[in-house]
């Protein structure tokens, strides 16, 4: 980009987890004032490359360079007191904490007398919440607040924590359109007017164009590329991605026969939702698409008994829920569902076996699961999904975050359901990773089950969906065929 | 642009009322300290009285002082079992120092407050260094302690004690109808760590800490000397503890309370600070002391009662207490992920 | 016999366990054994039972799986010693009871327990509650504050209590519950028994650290001067209370002499037989103790014939306290 | 074909190469265990004769029938607090049915364990129900218990015993010389809990909902019924430990056993059990417990030790202990998250 030496370099870096090779003479460099972009599939490595910038990992091969000088950083503390702030994939807030207090982890304004000052902490907070259009109490905990919430809050901790270099792990894949539209404009920002230098990690490449000066490609752990944004275009960045072009077609839908009513919401009514009336045919893709706060989420998991609801009626192929059912009923009923929340449904310490038969287990294993039958009903699943590396035995935790989701909905296809609710089914997922599983549901589809999508993501909903019905503030505002032809900001107008 | 603050505004909305329902679910204890003084104050016609309700006060002072330290314990997640040796330890060195040795104060006193706080300190390293949890390493230290105390004392309890410890625990300020020193020195303790932890860095790396220990580690927290200061801050305050108690016992005996050590983590999280670290405070100690000093104190004020029922009945009042703590939080959430 | 003493060619073994080393009245009993143990030739092997039953019973089954010349013990609670108490005598080895019942007392003996030294706790308690109830005046309200249920030595405590109340029906007992031996809870339970009662003019604790707890609380309030307190066990600093006039009287519970009663005994039979010793000492044996008071029986009408007079006239409690200090009361 | 075996092949050759290592860091209590069997052979000579090993499995088996329920409800992440008022309470129970209601076993000894099974289910329902944290319930129902206890009891402690409870605690099996029938069943209550939380469904719904709540509710595992039997089954536990215990004991105490609690707490989490759950299993308690059992019957096998000096000692072999378990268990550099 520049002469100037960078700010940032690392050289020949390798990365081993045990008989894993994580990164192999990995190359990245960082100039000031510049936005890196750097892209791969999932497992490709981004992650385990940026925790060794931040200093999470500092057993590694290679030379890490800072201003110049050959460093080995001890902690991510000592990143910090250098100035380089990450933005981690898997979330690191403190859910009990209040919302501004999480904006200022670790380094809380302080009083001329020295004590926290809480007004400036609480104001400041606002007013830069505000500017990214949350218009919220800041004084509530965090954990009342949705996961886009949860991560502008990240973001803006990191931001505003001053660092001149900030490692940005797929800091908008819980945020809708708006949102991530003022954090690219955020971004851009800090870059051009504040000097800082950016490593931004994202699996959508729209965004990726827009905010990077270069990109770098990282496939299976190694170096594939280092090119300029001006220079490449996405499908360009796919092919490097893949080390092939993709297959961008779904399949396409087979001819519903009967029409058959699988899943009908009548009613149904409930703190965060009004009134929601849905039904859902057997063959039948619905994407149901709010904002956060819409409601759709919550209204997700009312459907598997998760949610209290007050009034309405659900029915599953002709079976009413009682009014107080368990997710175990719902399941017996041949529900699935798939929460928006890894980290809440996924056991990271546990072995990805276990964690793919345990909804099912009675069927699979029994009243004696054993080793053997469970790892038998998972291995199929895990490969049918394609998750990467395909190893029933180890924990789930040390997989990257996309192969985790796979994980998240492989454990539901052991037994297949016959009414599929997906939250955030793609997120995190890069783009072959994204359609795999789209296809997954698609198939579900052609196989006579019924599927909601429930998404923020208007390319996820309009990527699968026979229908498309539309949530704001509690209740269905609009609900359309999807002929292929909708746009994402026609979708985005509607509510 | 409209339609995001749309949603916003409707976030607000609905969050502004959560904010009344929210004080009213943390504060829910409060709620059962009142239905306790109701249920007592109709049960027992002394209980009411001014000396009585001082009396509760001086009562759950040496737990209060327990409790400040155990609070920041709790909040870092940890948990500190060895605070009731410490309160043992301390009296006996203290008593040992000044009677047996002649040495004057305030050396006795300096020395015993500052061997509780090493311990308190060890544990905390062996916690981080060893990474022994702080359940083992505290019973260990706990075993120390008492250990030490009985080695020291030889097994005699010592009746003289110093004119500091003797103040601390006894003593009143403004004439002998003044207020009690210990009640001073419990509610003095209270507010520093109520100051210390709401409004100084270190107390909101003790909360982030607790919260979400990776989280905090990420966030550039030395979340290894967070978990050590709260425990040798715990054993500070078992060391201050044990001055006041000796004081108001007048005596210092080698035997350990062990009472002392489940009533203090009983009142602080039953005040509403979870075992879990991140979750409550001072405020919610001070609630959980007094609805604990007012159940023993007010069953002691019932003077029909068979003494052998007293356990029974304490039980079944505090399971009461409990439910009713409930019923004042709310019906239950609606998420139920 | 004598001869058999002087070829003791080797010292005995003996094991000896008590309550808790935590205690004073234990560690005192402690001191004495091994003062004994001096005298006699006796090495003994103590194991503390750290005021815990089972921990008692670990070390007691401990002892059983070895040799001894005689073993003695003070059980921390009635009943919970039986099977191994019984495999040691069994095997051929005294063994002595000490202060608390090992079992109720005629099973003991059935047993074949050598001897049970203890002191009399109905005899200790009416002896102090006489000295409280004088002071009130045989009038007024008095506190009853015991140490734990389930404890003999309590128990009888609690019916010299009651023996004497039985003789007063103008004192009234106005809160009657266990302390449980525990400083902190008499505390809790004398200052609400001050509120409920202003008017208390009296206090019986079953030991002496609980009263002279009491006794903190009674100051503590500014009611020195009108209440008084017993205690029970003598230990030193509740003689000193008594002379200082903080405590009305505490009886000796001669932690000296049932340890030492129990050595002497035990060396005996372990030197000159089982079965003779059996034959000469008896089951049981008191190890009485006075009420200490600082009552001195002055009467200057009988200056001149002190016998008459109860501890010819003379304060009995600075020599009972000089005696415990030798270990020898 | 050839590629299922390839497949199966390597699974087990994965699998084989974590089981050694996992083996190794979660079985470091084994060498700690070693480690202080090796010192105690050395320091006492009366230490390794099989009349004392024997001495140790007798000293541990009632700890050891606690403990297997005690693993249950850690494992979930949640504590039970009220195994010892437990104890007291079921020898109460079947003292009283036997002695003064003249009802002959097996009555009052089902009655006992069904009152203990109750109590727990009782702190159960009130932890799922109620969410009141189980600490703070089983707290209350430790009151419950023992106040039960003392009140049924009148405060007089019971030396007639039943047979049934006499045999379990007493008994032989073949002969004067043979296996204590305690030690049996404590064997056999931890081999039925390993079997119970290793191979089937139920066991696996233990762990998981101990790893993380709301993952298993999402799963669709009933997670309230899996905490509220954790705690049945440590009360059912707490009652076959109660019968032991005074069949031991040869008799039935109103007294609570305080250590029984926290020794129990102790050696699970000393065996390598987490308490937030989740983590560990019966073989850590076993080895925890024979730690345990070793570091206390070790001691007193040395008899040159000072017994004021004792407990001293004992709290610092067993922070030791944990140290050397560090040790053996391999410094974990990796991640600093
Ligand atoms: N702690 C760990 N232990 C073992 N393997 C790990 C660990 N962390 C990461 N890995 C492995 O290293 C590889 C790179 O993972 P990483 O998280 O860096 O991928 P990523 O590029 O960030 O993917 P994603 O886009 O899905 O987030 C993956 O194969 C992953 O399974
Ligand atoms: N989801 C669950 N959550 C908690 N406990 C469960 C669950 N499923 C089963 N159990 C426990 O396992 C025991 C055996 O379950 P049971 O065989 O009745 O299940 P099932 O009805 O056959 O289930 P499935 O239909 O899934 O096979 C039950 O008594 C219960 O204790
Ligand atoms: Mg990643
Ligand atoms: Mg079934």
């Amino acid at each position: 980009m520049s002469d100037t030496p960078p700010i940032l370099e690392l050289r020949q870096i390798t990365k081993r987890f045990g008989g894993l090779t994580a990164l192999e003479d990995v190359n990245f460099d960082l100039h000031v004032g510049e936005t890196h972009a750097l892209v791969g599939e999932n497992g490709a490595g981004k992650s385990t490359l940026m925790r060794i910038l931040s200093g999470v990992y500092n057993e590694y091969d290679g030379d890490y360079i800072l201003d110049g000088q050959h460093i080995r950083l001890a902690s991510p503390r000592d990143a910090l007191s250098r100035g380089i702030g990450m933005i981690h994939q898997e979330l690191n807030v403190m859910p009990e904490l209040s919302v501004a207090e999480n904006i200022f982890l670790g380094r809380q304004p302080l009083t001329a007398m020295g004590s926290v000052d809480w007004r400036t902490m609480n104001r400041v907070a606002e007013e830069e919440l505000r500017k990214l259009g949350f218009n919220i109490n800041v004084r509530l905990p965090l954990e009342q607040y949705p996961l886009g919430i949860q991560q502008v809050t990240e973001v803006l901790r990191v931001i505003l924590s001053g660092a001149r270099i900030l490692i940005m792990d797929e800091p908008t894949s819980a945020l809708s359109p708006a949102e991530v539209e003022r954090l690219i404009q955020l971004v851009n920002d800090l870059r051009s007017r504040h000097k800082r230098s950016i490593i931004y990690i994202s699996h959508f490449l729209d965004e990726v164009m827009r905010v990077a000066d270069r990109v770098t490609v990282l496939r299976d752990g190694r170096n594939v590329a280092t090119v300029n944004a001006t220079e490449t275009s996405k499908t360009q960045l796919i092919s490097l991605i893949l080390g092939r072009e993709m297959d961008a077609v779904l399949p396409s839908a087979s001819e519903s026969t009967a029409k058959r009513t699988l899943l009908s919401i009548k009613d149904l009514s409930g703190g965060a939702f009004e009134n929601v009336n849905l039904d859902l045919d057997a063959g039948e893709i619905v994407g149901l698409y709010g904002l956060f706060g819409a409601g759709h989420f919550d209204l997700a998991r009312a459907l598997f008994g998760m949610f209290r609801f007050d009034s309405g009626t659900i029915t599953i192929d002709g079976y009413s829920f009682p009014t107080n059912f368990t997710a175990r009923d719902a399941i017996k009923k041949g529900l699935a569902y798939v929460s928006e929340s890894r980290r809440k449904s996924l056991f990271m310490d546990e072995a990805n076996y276990r964690n793919i038969t345990l909804p099912h287990l009675g069927h699979i294993g029994g009243f004696w699961p054993s080793y053997a039958k469970e790892v038998a009903a998972a291995r199929p699943v895990m490969e049918m999904v394609n998750v990467q590396p395909c190893k029933p035995d180890n924990p789930v935790g040390t997989l990257s975050g996309g192969n985790q989701q796979k994980v998240a909905i492989a454990r539901w296809i052991t037994y297949p359901p016959k009414v599929f609710v997906v939250s955030e089914p793609t997120r995190g997922m890069d783009v072959g990773a994204k359609n795999e599983v789209l296809s997954i549901l698609v198939n579900f589809r052609n196989q006579g089950y019924g599927v909601l999508v429930v998404s923020s993501e208007p390319e996820t909903v309009l990527a699968v969906s026979d229908r498309i019905v539309v949530m704001s503030r509690g209740k269905i505002v609009s609900e359309l065929a999807n002929t292929g032809d909708l746009q994402k900001e026609a979708l985005m107008r509607l509510i | 642009m409209t339609q995001t603050d749309a949603v916003t505004s409707h976030l607000h909305e609905e969050k502004r009322s959560t904010v009344l329902k929210r004080s009213l679910r943390t504060l829910a204890p409060l709620w059962t300290l009142l239905a306790l003084m109701l249920f007592f104050s109709l049960a027992s016609e002394s209980f009411l009285r001014p000396i009585n309700l001082n009396n509760i006060l001086v009562q759950i002072s040496t737990l209060a002082i327990l409790g400040a330290g155990m609070t920041f314990v709790l909040l870092t997640g940890q948990i500190d079992l060895s605070i009731a040796s410490m309160v043992t330890l301390v009296g006996i060195i203290n008593a040992h120092m000044f009677v047996n040795m002649g040495i004057p104060e305030p050396w006795p006193s300096l020395a015993a407050v500052g061997v509780a706080t090493l311990l308190g300190l060890l544990s905390g390293l062996a916690t981080t260094r060893f990474r022994i949890p702080s359940f083992m390493s505290t019973l260990a230290m706990s075993l120390i302690a008492s250990g030490l105390a009985t080695w020291i004392s030889q097994g005699r309890t010592f009746f003289k004690i110093s004119e500091v410890a003797a103040f601390l625990g006894s003593g009143r300020i403004g004439g002998p109808d003044g207020l009690r020193v210990l009640t001073v020195v419990a509610a003095l303790c209270l507010l520093v760590s109520f100051l210390v932890l709401r409004y100084t860095r270190f107390g909101r790396y003790i909360y982030m800490t607790g919260a979400n220990p990776s989280g905090a580690r990420l966030a550039g927290v030395n979340t290894n000397l967070i978990f050590t200061a709260a425990l040798a801050i715990s054993g500070f305050c078992g060391g201050l503890a044990g001055l006041v108690n000796m004081g108001r016992l007048g005596s210092a005996q080698p035997q350990v309370i062990d009472s002392f050590m489940i009533d203090t983590i009983g009142a602080v999280v039953l005040g509403g600070t979870s075992l879990n670290g991140g979750r409550g405070g001072i405020i919610q100690t001070v609630i959980g002391l007094l609805i604990y000093g007012t159940l023993r104190n007010g069953l002691d004020n019932i003077q029909q009662l068979d003494p052998f029922m007293k356990e029974f009945i304490t039980g079944v009042v505090l399971m009461g207490a409990l439910i009713i703590n409930l019923l004042f939080s709310g019906r239950s959430v609606r998420d139920r992920t | 016999e004598h001869r058999r003493v002087s070829a003791q060619d080797r010292p005995l073994r003996a094991a000896m366990s008590n309550t808790g080393l935590s205690i004073s009245w234990c560690a005192q009993g402690k001191d004495a054994a091994e003062m004994w143990g001096e005298f006699l030739g006796v090495e003994i092997v103590w194991m503390d039972s750290q005021v815990d039953a089972s921990i008692q019973r670990g070390v007691t089954d401990q002892m059983a799986t070895q040799d001894w010349d005689f073993v003695a013990i003070q059980p921390v609670s009635i009943g919970t010693l039986v099977e191994p108490v019984k495999a040691m005598i069994d095997r051929g080895i005294p063994f002595i009871g000490m202060d608390t019942l090992i079992s109720p007392i005629d099973e003991m003996e059935e047993m074949g327990v050598l001897s049970f030294v203890s002191p009399d706790n109905v005899f200790m308690s009416e002896a102090v509650v006489t000295e409280v109830v004088k002071k009130m005046g045989g009038r007024g309200k008095i506190v009853h504050t015991w140490g734990v249920e389930g404890h003999t030595g309590s128990q009888g405590r609690g019916q010299g209590f009651r023996n004497i109340m039985a003789q007063y029906p103008d004192i009234e007992v106005v809160d009657d519950q266990p302390g449980d031996w525990d400083p902190a809870r008499v505390a809790a339970i004398w200052e609400a028994a001050l509120n409920r009662h202003p008017d208390i003019t009296g206090g019986f604790l079953h030991n002496d650290d609980m009263a002279l707890a009491a006794r903190q609380v009674v100051e503590n309030a500014g009611l020195g001067d009108q209440i008084f307190i017993g205690g029970v066990d003598a230990m030193l600093p509740a003689i000193d209370a008594v002379n200082e006039g903080r405590l009305v009287a505490t009886a000796r519970n001669s932690a000296v002499r049932v340890h030492g009663h129990a050595m002497v005994v035990g060396w005996a039979a372990a030197t000159l037989g089982l079965d003779v010793i059996r034959e000469q000492v008896p089951f049981f044996l008191l190890a009485d103790g006075p009420a200490v008071t600082a009552n001195i029986d002055a009467n200057p009408a009988l200056a001149a014939e002190p016998w008459k007079l109860r501890g010819y006239g003379r304060n009995t409690a600075l020599g009972l306290r000089w005696l415990e200090e030798q270990l020898l009361f």
